[in-house]
């Protein structure tokens, strides 16, 4: 099948897609849905993409937008679990918790499918050992059938079978646009222009640092971002109590650290 | 033709089928072995001029005939001048798909697979069976959609499973103007099934998740 | 599978058949029930993995059970424990030119007859229209490629084409082993045409078709 990645099957039988992926790297850590430790599915995932590269695997188009819906669904999560368990107040951390569980529910959904489709396949391979009576009609019965009515030219028949042997355009799939967004901001140079800023002045307040944001979209951009600075130790938070200003502040020294050495997480190259 | 609900052609045609050799029994056993797709009782009804309920007693009749059945010493006799056996018959009678239709029995699918070459589908693959199993239990449905919970582009195996006949086109849902699929009658002879309605329940493999058609369309692509 | 000459086979070959529900007989009869070409005594007898002698007792024992008859008192009860009835069944087994087959009972022709004919057309539908101008335009041809060129199952638009004779079997493909079909010199004669060579070209109406079979090719299942 088109869809099974040989790739995949070293690591987990039965690939078909990201949320496959999700679920078999969740049964491997034998961890409680709930209680997903993302940043070793996360790690776990990024190692498995950087191994492909090293044995010069080409990334095929279906392959490589895979990825991009893993690593969407990973930065869900991961997104989700930031925030804190008590009280919500504001719209988006409603929205946010909201992803969370549906994105749970997906899960859910998904392996519930997988195994009434293994029941499916049971009852379909058993069914199998049964086969029906379907015999031509006895030639009595066939001649009593009425002549047929034929109406068609040689030329009208041969226009029928232009038409039914024409390669058919893939007929137009609805295509998922809720993932789309208007521009394209990339988490790397929204990184840097963090760096410059916390080297300039540290610390700086979260909401000091996406005041210039143009778009919610570079607000996400720069929250990533710093989630990838704190991974490379290059910034602290301090929040002194729940929902307040959450303080960024700048650790590593001015020459330690540049957007370069950013995880390549979001800008992996082909 | 004498009409079915007409008393006077209904006993003519009772009458004239009973002095058939086997009767109206035997009768329905010579329909079922013509037809290629299963037969509804309706149809056969009609077409042997009896009421839904005869028709009803005699296919039950049949099935248990061919089923055979372990008859006590008092009622062997009786058992047998009527035409019935103690033993299973190499075939047996389903109810299948809204009709009713002959099946060879199981137990001897490796024998009769030898002769029977067409019609022994290969196996489904596990995307193919995924991708059936959210039309069943998700139909009228666009591929997006079906997309959208499996996780992966789901067009090439869809394409695979139309031509397989256990799918087919159901319209566009009006709205999106998207192509909705829904499972063929095929599916269910394919499945020994009468509905979609005799499918296994999802719930129990969805915990707590009851309102899940909501989440679903809200997060619709 | 242990061949039929080995005796040791054979007695293999045996009681397991004996262990299935109803025995040799029963699976010859499921054998029999659908396979759609008449089967000749050596294609049964191989496949059962019995000796010619034996597959010729069971048919006449189950043409004898099909066709009932009297049993006498002493008889009876030995009769109903081996699954034999005295009332004769709807169908029948008939050996035609050397091949056996289970057909419905002559004397409930006009019945089954009537049910045939019921809801038949005289048209072809579009769908059986349009696989019989794939097949007459990709003659020889499988039913796999036809559903995959057409996108949907064919099974029963082919079915009902070779019983219209407007395709014919035309062997085997050497690689697949999948039935081929070609049309027929009646589907010649309704196109007012005598040979396929007849058929108009594809070209004006499917411009760029040289690729065509490659197309197909690749997207064969």
């Amino acid at each position: 099948m088109a869809e099974t990645k040989p790739g995949f099957e070293v690591r987990l039988a039965n690939f078909t897609g990201p949320l496959d992926l999700l679920l078999g790297l969740i049964a491997k850590h034998q961890l409680d849905i709930t209680e997903v430790a993302i940043a070793t599915v996360t790690d776990e995932f990024i190692k498995y993409i950087r191994k492909l590269q090293e044995l010069g695997e080409d990334w095929a188009l279906d392959e490589a937008s895979e990825f991009l819906v893993i690593a969407a669904t990973l930065l869900d999560l991961k997104a989700a679990r930031l925030l804190p368990a008590g009280e919500v107040e504001s719209d988006e951390d409603i929205a946010l918790l909201e992803a969370r569980d549906l994105l749970f529910a997906r899960l859910l959904q998904y392996k519930a499918f997988k195994q009434v489709a293994g029941l499916l396949g049971g009852t379909l391979h058993d069914e199998g050992r049964r086969f029906p009576r379907q015999v031509a009609l006895e030639e009595h019965f066939a001649s009593m059938l009425p002549e047929l009515v034929w109406k068609h030219t040689p030329e009208q028949f041969a226009a029928l079978a232009a038409a039914a042997l024409r390669p058919k355009a893939p007929k137009p799939t609805e295509v998922g646009l809720g993932h789309l967004h208007g521009g394209t901001v990339s988490v790397k140079e929204q990184a840097e222009i963090l760096g410059i800023r916390l080297q300039q002045e540290s610390p700086l307040t979260f909401r000091a640092l996406t005041a210039d944001a143009d778009s919610t979209l570079v607000v996400v951009a720069r929250f990533l971002a710093l989630l990838e600075l704190y991974r490379d130790r290059a910034v602290a938070f301090d929040q002194l109590s729940p929902l307040a200003d959450l303080a960024i502040h700048w650790t590593a020294g001015e020459r330690e650290w540049s957007a370069e050495n950013l995880s390549e997480e979001y800008e992996e190259q082909p | 033709m004498n009409s079915a609900d007409s008393p006077e052609g209904r006993n003519d045609a009772q009458s004239w089928l009973r002095h058939l050799p086997g009767g109206a029994k035997a009768a329905l056993e010579a329909v079922l072995m013509v037809v290629d797709q299963p037969a509804t009782e309706d149809e056969l009804a009609a077409g042997l001029e009896l009421t839904l309920g005869e028709v009803r007693k005699l296919l039950a009749d049949l099935q248990a005939d061919y089923n055979g059945y372990t008859v006590k010493a008092p009622d062997e006799e009786q058992a047998s001048s009527a035409g019935f056996g103690s033993s299973p018959r190499g075939f047996e009678l389903r109810n299948i798909a809204g009709g009713w239709r002959i099946y060879s029995r199981p137990d001897f699918a490796d024998i009769v697979g030898k002769y029977v070459l067409e019609g022994q589908t290969a196996r489904l693959t596990q995307a193919a069976l995924e991708t059936l199993a959210v039309i069943a239990y998700r139909q009228p449905v666009s591929r997006a959609r079906v997309s959208a919970i499996r996780g992966v582009n789901v067009d090439s195996v869809v394409r695979t499973l139309a031509q397989r006949g256990l799918i087919e086109d159901a319209g566009t849902d009006p709205e999106s103007g998207a192509i909705l699929y829904r499972t063929t009658s095929y599916f269910l002879e394919r499945m020994g099934i009468s509905s979609v309605a005799g499918l296994p329940e999802l719930s129990p493999h969805l915990p707590g998740l009851e309102g899940i058609a909501e989440f679903y369309d809200a997060d619709r692509m």
